[in-house]
């Protein structure tokens, strides 16, 4: 194994990593921070994914000199689209489960059949393609042998700037300072004067938001079909628990770990075994440490 | 009120055993009858989840696992003895050279029905028991159980040569000698699967009314005031947790026999998560319902995808939501509270024919 | 897609009810005949995962049975499409054979996608004595007495591709599939055939079926550095392996890469860009330059829209439809048996040219192309096998 | 200006308070004095609005709340220290005191309160869940105080604290009702303080308002006798 395949396999494994991240951070924030289990988040992903495609088409028909950049504004409108609807939809619907966890789940599931179905009946079961930018095709070679992916740097770069802003809003916003109040003391944070529910329609939104933009940056690497996201549901919920409910610092972490040694394994030997192998050192881990790998130290009152 | 759950539940099993056993076999062709029998395989599971769900506040998104070891292990056994003494059809095209030797044990019928009762039984008690003295909550607990039973999935998938992978475990016509597919066993079978069901349910509700069930109820709605009284909490749960187990088992042993075939499409995140609306459909509090909720479910998905193949899915996702949403303890719930009102009427009814009277 | 017609809708309400209400025995009349008109079973994925494949397929026969219904019927009776939804799961596939067979009573079924589903569908069909057609590519390992296979089964395209691929363009394969029975067979084939041919094997891999992130894989490919690589990968899984295997550079400029699984239909999906210069090994292509062809995607496309392209699977399913009505009318009855009987050796000219059913196997003899796909989601046809290949479902190793 | 009357309040199936009817004037300092289990905490809970009003009207300067949710209450000028403190524990201290500024966002806190406060001045930057029952309790108030209330509720702040600071707490209380006009009504089970705090005092007995006395008032121990028993 050649030091240019180990470069090309850590390269795979950071990207990995953002990918995860990308895709856990909305869940992180619905269910971490809020305590709300949507099993229709992968839907909601690919309600992201079918708005890039629509933009995609908007601007192959319409402004097809603008081509090289319309994943901007497909991201911009992914985000756009899925964080209105998750705000009407924490408004008519999530609100009314607030202390019901597990029937939160399973009416997110029946939720998420509908999404499904919808899709279908309006884009047809087939997949959809979305074009990718010709600066985003193709590999960067810094020296023979080692090709990067565009589009996997774009999305590293990408997932780091929305992480960023996600640590901004959280950390140093008023918003933050709410939706942190909140998730600590629901009734307590009323007490003190903070508009609860309208900082849990808020919070649904931007976590819903973010699963937007994850669908729309996913099209630059995979297929977009009724069910895709039924592939991601798992994934995200498997990476927010193992990092720790609440602690956003712990998705991160996790997600890196899981990356890191999925692509690890799947390199030595085969893509079930990496995953069967990380499936199962997850639900170990969290047999030890129920709350989560990086769980915060102090606890709740 | 007690009572009258009681009698509801009596007159619902009254009505099933007229419905399953008499109307069902003579109004319906043998081909429906058979499809009927697919969801009653379903209904030993949502009878688990009654207990576990309803009764335990333990929420299991992995009953396909228990399912799919009953399954599996049936399929096993049927399918070694439709191919002997060759190798089983799939393992030959998966270059496989010698039968595993965790399926050698399975020539035996004996051995395999023990197998379907006592594995799911062992695995889902030591599993449950060491997370429940975790005091892991309700919802982590659906996370981990739905993780496993994506695992299982995977592993039955990706293990190509030993378990029929995306496949599954197929073609096989005969148990004992005894030809399974034509219409007379197909009948026999479905009439010992009614009455297994009944003795089951019947066994549950008693489970239920019993010591058990109270403390079973008290850890549900406060678990830490029944440990500080000196119950070994996570020992009551676990219990229920394999009771729930063996009976989803025993479901997904009869249901290779009914449909043919075992895959991990049966087993996996989809169809566990559908087999807790059978319990939720049928009332999460009512061993009967649970049997009435498989089949509505059962049904509607038979007749709404005949009529309506393009958005059936709609109606399967409104209902998980509808159900949620209006009516969380099912239609059993919305059953006695109707009964319950005309109890309270009937008494005022004949006070008032009494002071008509005088 | 698919609209069920209100007519049908109440039609089929009725003879439910009436199959409900009477006892078999009573419904003793010739197979799937009422009058004039004849049910024919359509059983295929409207939902699920197949989905994506299959939908366009029911659209091909229905378009088959619309052609023949025009022309007059099959002997004289108008064919009457009993459509059901699989929904892509095994016991859903065997329920609604169930509820065709007998509720029904369908003279044949068309049907089924995976392996999965056709062994699923199977015991049904053998019970009720009924018979099935089944459009799709697959990995062979079986002749069952009740089904007929329409589509190439694994030999006939294996050695085919990988024979070119050695011939034309290297020595060197890496084997990549997704973890199921049809590529595991398929590399069992070519295995052996790329030996037989002086090759050798660099690589051989499986991916998890859905798997979308196959970029230690690709770094795999390249640490091997071979030649060809034999793809078997399926489904959405396809669309993120092509992209991700353009976006690191590999594009078919560098990398001669052949699927057996990518028709037309999957190029859509996988998006024309990502799929140009790789190369597809089929018995049709849409591009095949013959008038019966250009009929069939003319009346493809003035039935379905212009945008409508058209794979392998849905004209096999397409040819189905045809292969049936000839069996009926060469043995002049719609009992599946004697369409059975009358079905070995029978030959029709399809879109694909001639295909011929074997006069023992129950599979079909045709002809197999390697086509590099182009700009346009079309394929060049780059070879074609010279003769009819003969289908050998249980092939000597 | 705070007005409660003839509130009525289930906790679970339980009716706990019954028929409560109280007023807190300007400037004024209540006390409701009860054992515990006597249904002060579910009083004050309804009063904020954490626990729903089956009967009865909350009015603040005219203004009925007892409908309105919780933060709406806040908005208009009462402002709430619960039982237990329940400061934020994960948010630093600047955090928590600023989660009450809501009427009035502020990024800063306002000066004077860590002039009442010095130790929160400190501590700033601390995590509120790691400070000592004594601060927290100060933290709590330091949050309500923010909110610039009309009246100001608190539940029990004396339960769990040492006695020196329990004694600062008072002083607290009393200078800041003297310097910043604000109405306090608080519940308590330790006479020396609400002797301390409060002028008119409310004696609670399962769930009823059984007697009132004012400070100066003769048999004013005989509440200490009652606590007692």
């Amino acid at each position: 194994m050649g030091i240019d395949i180990i470069i090309m396999q850590a390269f795979s494994g950071l990207s990995l990593f953002t990918i995860l991240l990308l895709m856990a951070l909305g869940l992180a924030i619905v269910f971490g921070l809020m305590g709300v289990i949507n099993m229709a988040h992968g839907e909601l992903m690919a309600l992201g994914a079918y708005v890039t495609y629509l933009v995609a088409l908007f601007f192959e028909r319409n402004l097809p000199s603008l081509m090289g950049i319309y994943i901007f504004f497909a991201i911009f409108c992914a985000f756009a689209a899925t964080f209105v609807f998750g705000y009407v939809l924490e408004r008519s619907f999530i609100r009314f489960f607030y202390n019901r966890p597990l029937d939160t789940l399973l009416a997110t599931w029946g939720l998420s059949l509908v999404l499904q179905q919808f899709y279908r009946s309006t884009f047809g079961a087939q997949e959809v393609s979305v074009p990718l930018a010709s600066w985003l095709s193709g590999a960067w070679e810094p020296v023979a042998g080692i090709q990067l992916p565009l589009n996997r740097m774009f999305i590293i770069g990408l997932t780091m700037v929305v992480g960023l802003c996600v640590y901004l809003m959280l950390f140093k916003s008023r918003w933050g300072l709410r939706v942190r109040a909140v998730t600590q003391n629901r009734p307590m944070s009323a007490a003190v004067g903070i508009n609860t529910d309208r900082v849990d329609a808020l919070t649904f939104a931007v976590g819903s938001g973010l699963a937007g933009i994850a669908g729309s940056v996913f099209t630059m690497l995979g297929s977009t079909n009724p069910g895709t996201g039924q592939l991601y549901i798992v994934d995200s919920f498997i990476v927010v628990v193992f990092g720790g409910v609440s602690s956003l610092l712990g998705t991160a972490l996790s997600a890196f770990a899981i990356a890191e040694s999925q692509t690890a394994i799947e390199y030595f030997a085969t893509g079930t075994v990496a995953k069967v192998t990380i499936l199962l050192f997850v639900i170990v881990m969290l047999y030890f440490r129920p709350q989560g790998l990086f769980a915060p130290k102090v606890r709740g009152a | 009120m007690k009572d009258l759950r009681t009698a509801s539940e009596i007159s619902t099993y009254i009505l099933l055993a007229v419905l399953l056993l008499v109307i069902l076999p003579l109004g319906l062709d043998a081909y429906r009858l058979n499809i009927v029998s697919k969801y009653l395989a379903l209904a030993f599971v949502a009878i688990g989840i009654v207990l576990t769900w309803g009764y335990g506040g333990i929420l299991s998104l992995g009953q396909g696992i228990f399912f799919g070891i009953g399954g599996y292990l049936m399929a096993m056994f049927l399918k070694l003895e439709a191919s002997a003494p060759e190798l089983p059809d799939f393992m030959v095209w998966s270059s496989v050279e010698a039968l595993p030797a965790w399926w050698v044990p399975y020539h035996s019928f004996a051995f395999t029905i023990v197998s379907i009762l006592i594995l799911p039984a062992v695995l889902s008690f030591i599993f449950s028991y060491a997370i429940f003295r975790k005091r892991v909550s309700g919802v982590y607990f659906a996370i981990v159980t739905l993780s496993l039973a994506l695992t299982l999935a995977t592993i039955l998938t990706g293990a190509q040569g030993q378990t029929g992978g995306f496949n599954g475990i197929t073609d096989f016509n005969t148990l004992m000698g005894i030809d399974i597919i034509s219409d007379e066993s197909k009948f026999v079978l479905y009439v010992i699967q009614v009455l297994m069901l009944f003795a089951v349910g019947a066994l549950v509700s008693l489970m239920i009314r019993s010591r058990f069930g109270k403390v079973l109820i008290a850890i549900r709605d406060r678990e830490d005031r029944v440990r500080f009284s000196g119950y070994d909490t996570a020992m009551f749960k676990a219990f229920a947790f394999m009771v729930a187990a063996v009976l989803s088992s025993i479901g997904g042993a009869l249901y290779t026999l009914q449909v043919g075939l075992i895959a991990p499409s049966v087993v996996g995140v989809m169809s566990s998560v559908e087999m807790v609306i059978y319990a939720a459909v049928g009332g999460r509090l009512s061993v009967p319902g649970a049997i009435v909720g498989s089949l509505l479910v059962g049904f509607a998905r038979s007749y709404l995808s005949e009529y309506f193949p393009e958005s059936w899915l709609f109606f399967l996702g409104g209902l998980f939501i509808v159900v949620v949403m209006v009516i969380p303890n099912g239609l059993s719930d919305l059953v006695d509270r109707l009964l319950a009102r005309i109890a309270a009427l009937w008494p005022a009814a004949r006070k008032a024919e009494r002071s008509m009277a005088q | 897609m698919i609209r069920i017609t209100r007519r049908h809708l109440m039609q089929s309400t009725a003879a439910g009810a009436a199959a409900v209400m009477m006892p078999s025995v009573l419904r003793a009349q010739p197979k799937g005949v009422d009058g004039n008109s004849v049910r024919l079973g359509i059983l295929h994925s409207l939902t699920g995962t197949f989905a994506i494949a299959e939908a366009s397929m029911v659209d091909a026969e229905k378009l088959a049975i619309d052609e023949i219904n025009a022309a007059g019927g099959v002997m004289g009776h108008k064919i009457v499409p009993y459509i059901e939804d699989g929904a892509s799961e095994a016991p859903v596939f065997a329920e609604k054979a169930k509820v065709l067979l007998r509720r029904d009573n369908v003279a044949a079924i068309i049907g089924c996608y995976s392996s999965a589903l056709r062994k699923a569908v199977l015991p049904a069909v053998n019970q009720a004595k009924g018979l099935l057609y089944y459009p799709t590519y697959y990995e062979g390992q079986e002749i069952d007495k009740r089904c007929l296979y329409t589509s190439q089964e694994v030999t006939q395209s294996v050695i085919a591709a990988v024979t070119w691929m050695a011939k034309e363009k290297g020595k060197k394969f890496f084997l990549i599939g997704s973890n199921y029975i049809y590529p595991v067979t398929c590399n069992k084939i070519a295995k052996p055939t790329i030996a037989k041919l002086g090759g050798t094997v660099v690589g051989e891999e499986y991916v998890p079926l859905g798997h979308t992130e196959f970029s230690s894989i690709i770094n795999k490919i390249k640490a091997a550095n071979p030649d060809c690589i034999y793809s078997t990968v399926v489904g959405g899984s396809n669309v993120a392996f092509f992209k991700q295997l353009r976006a690191a550079g590999l594009d078919g400029s560098k990398i001669t890469l052949l699927s057996t699984v990518v028709s037309e239909n999957e190029i859509e999906g996988i998006g024309r860009d990502n799929a140009v210069g790789y190369y597809a090994c089929m018995g049709y292509f849409q591009s095949i330059d013959s008038p019966i062809n250009k009929k069939f995607v003319k009346a493809i496309k003035d039935k379905y829209g212009a945008n409508r392209v058209v794979g392998d699977p849905m004209q096999c399913g397409y040819n189905s439809v045809y292969l049936w009505k000839n069996a009926v009318e060469k043995a002049k009855s719609f009992a599946p048996d004697d369409v059975l009987k009358a079905s070995a050796g029978l030959e029709i000219e399809a879109p694909e040219g001639t295909v011929r059913f074997d006069k023992e196997n129950h599979h079909v003899w045709k002809k197999v192309r390697v086509g590099r796909a182009l700009e346009d989601g079309q394929f060049e046809i780059v070879h074609e096998t010279a003769d009819l290949v003969q289908p050998d479902p249980f092939p000597k190793l | 200006m705070l007005q409660v009357n003839a509130l009525n309040v289930f906790y679970g199936e339980s009716h706990t308070i019954r028929d409560v009817s109280l007023t807190v004037g300007a400037h004024e300092a209540v006390a409701v004095m009860g054992r515990n289990g006597m249904g002060k905490t579910t009083l004050f809970k309804a009063i904020i609005g954490m626990l729903p009003v089956r009967s009865g009207e909350i009015v603040l300067d005219g203004v009925a709340l007892h409908n309105q949710p919780s933060y709406r209450r806040v908005a208009a000028g009462l402002a709430f220290v619960p039982q237990g403190r329940m400061v934020f524990p994960l948010l630093t201290v600047k955090e928590n005191i600023l989660t009450g500024t809501e009427n009035n966002p502020q990024r800063e806190v306002p000066a004077y309160i860590y002039d009442y406060f010095p130790v929160l001045g400190e501590m700033e930057k601390r995590k509120g869940g790691n400070l000592s029952g004594g601060q927290q309790q100060m933290l709590a108030i330091a949050r309500a105080l923010v909110a610039e209330p009309k009246v100001l509720v608190l539940d029990e702040p004396t339960e769990g604290i040492q006695p020196s600071i329990i004694k600062e707490l008072a002083r607290t209380l009393v200078a800041l009702r003297r310097d910043r006009g604000i109405s306090i009504l608080v519940s308590e089970q330790v006479l020396s303080f609400a002797l301390e705090v409060a002028d008119r005092f409310l004696v609670i007995d399962r769930g009823r308002i059984v007697d009132e006395k004012r400070r100066d008032d003769a048999g004013i121990e005989d509440i200490r006798e009652f606590l007692k028993v």
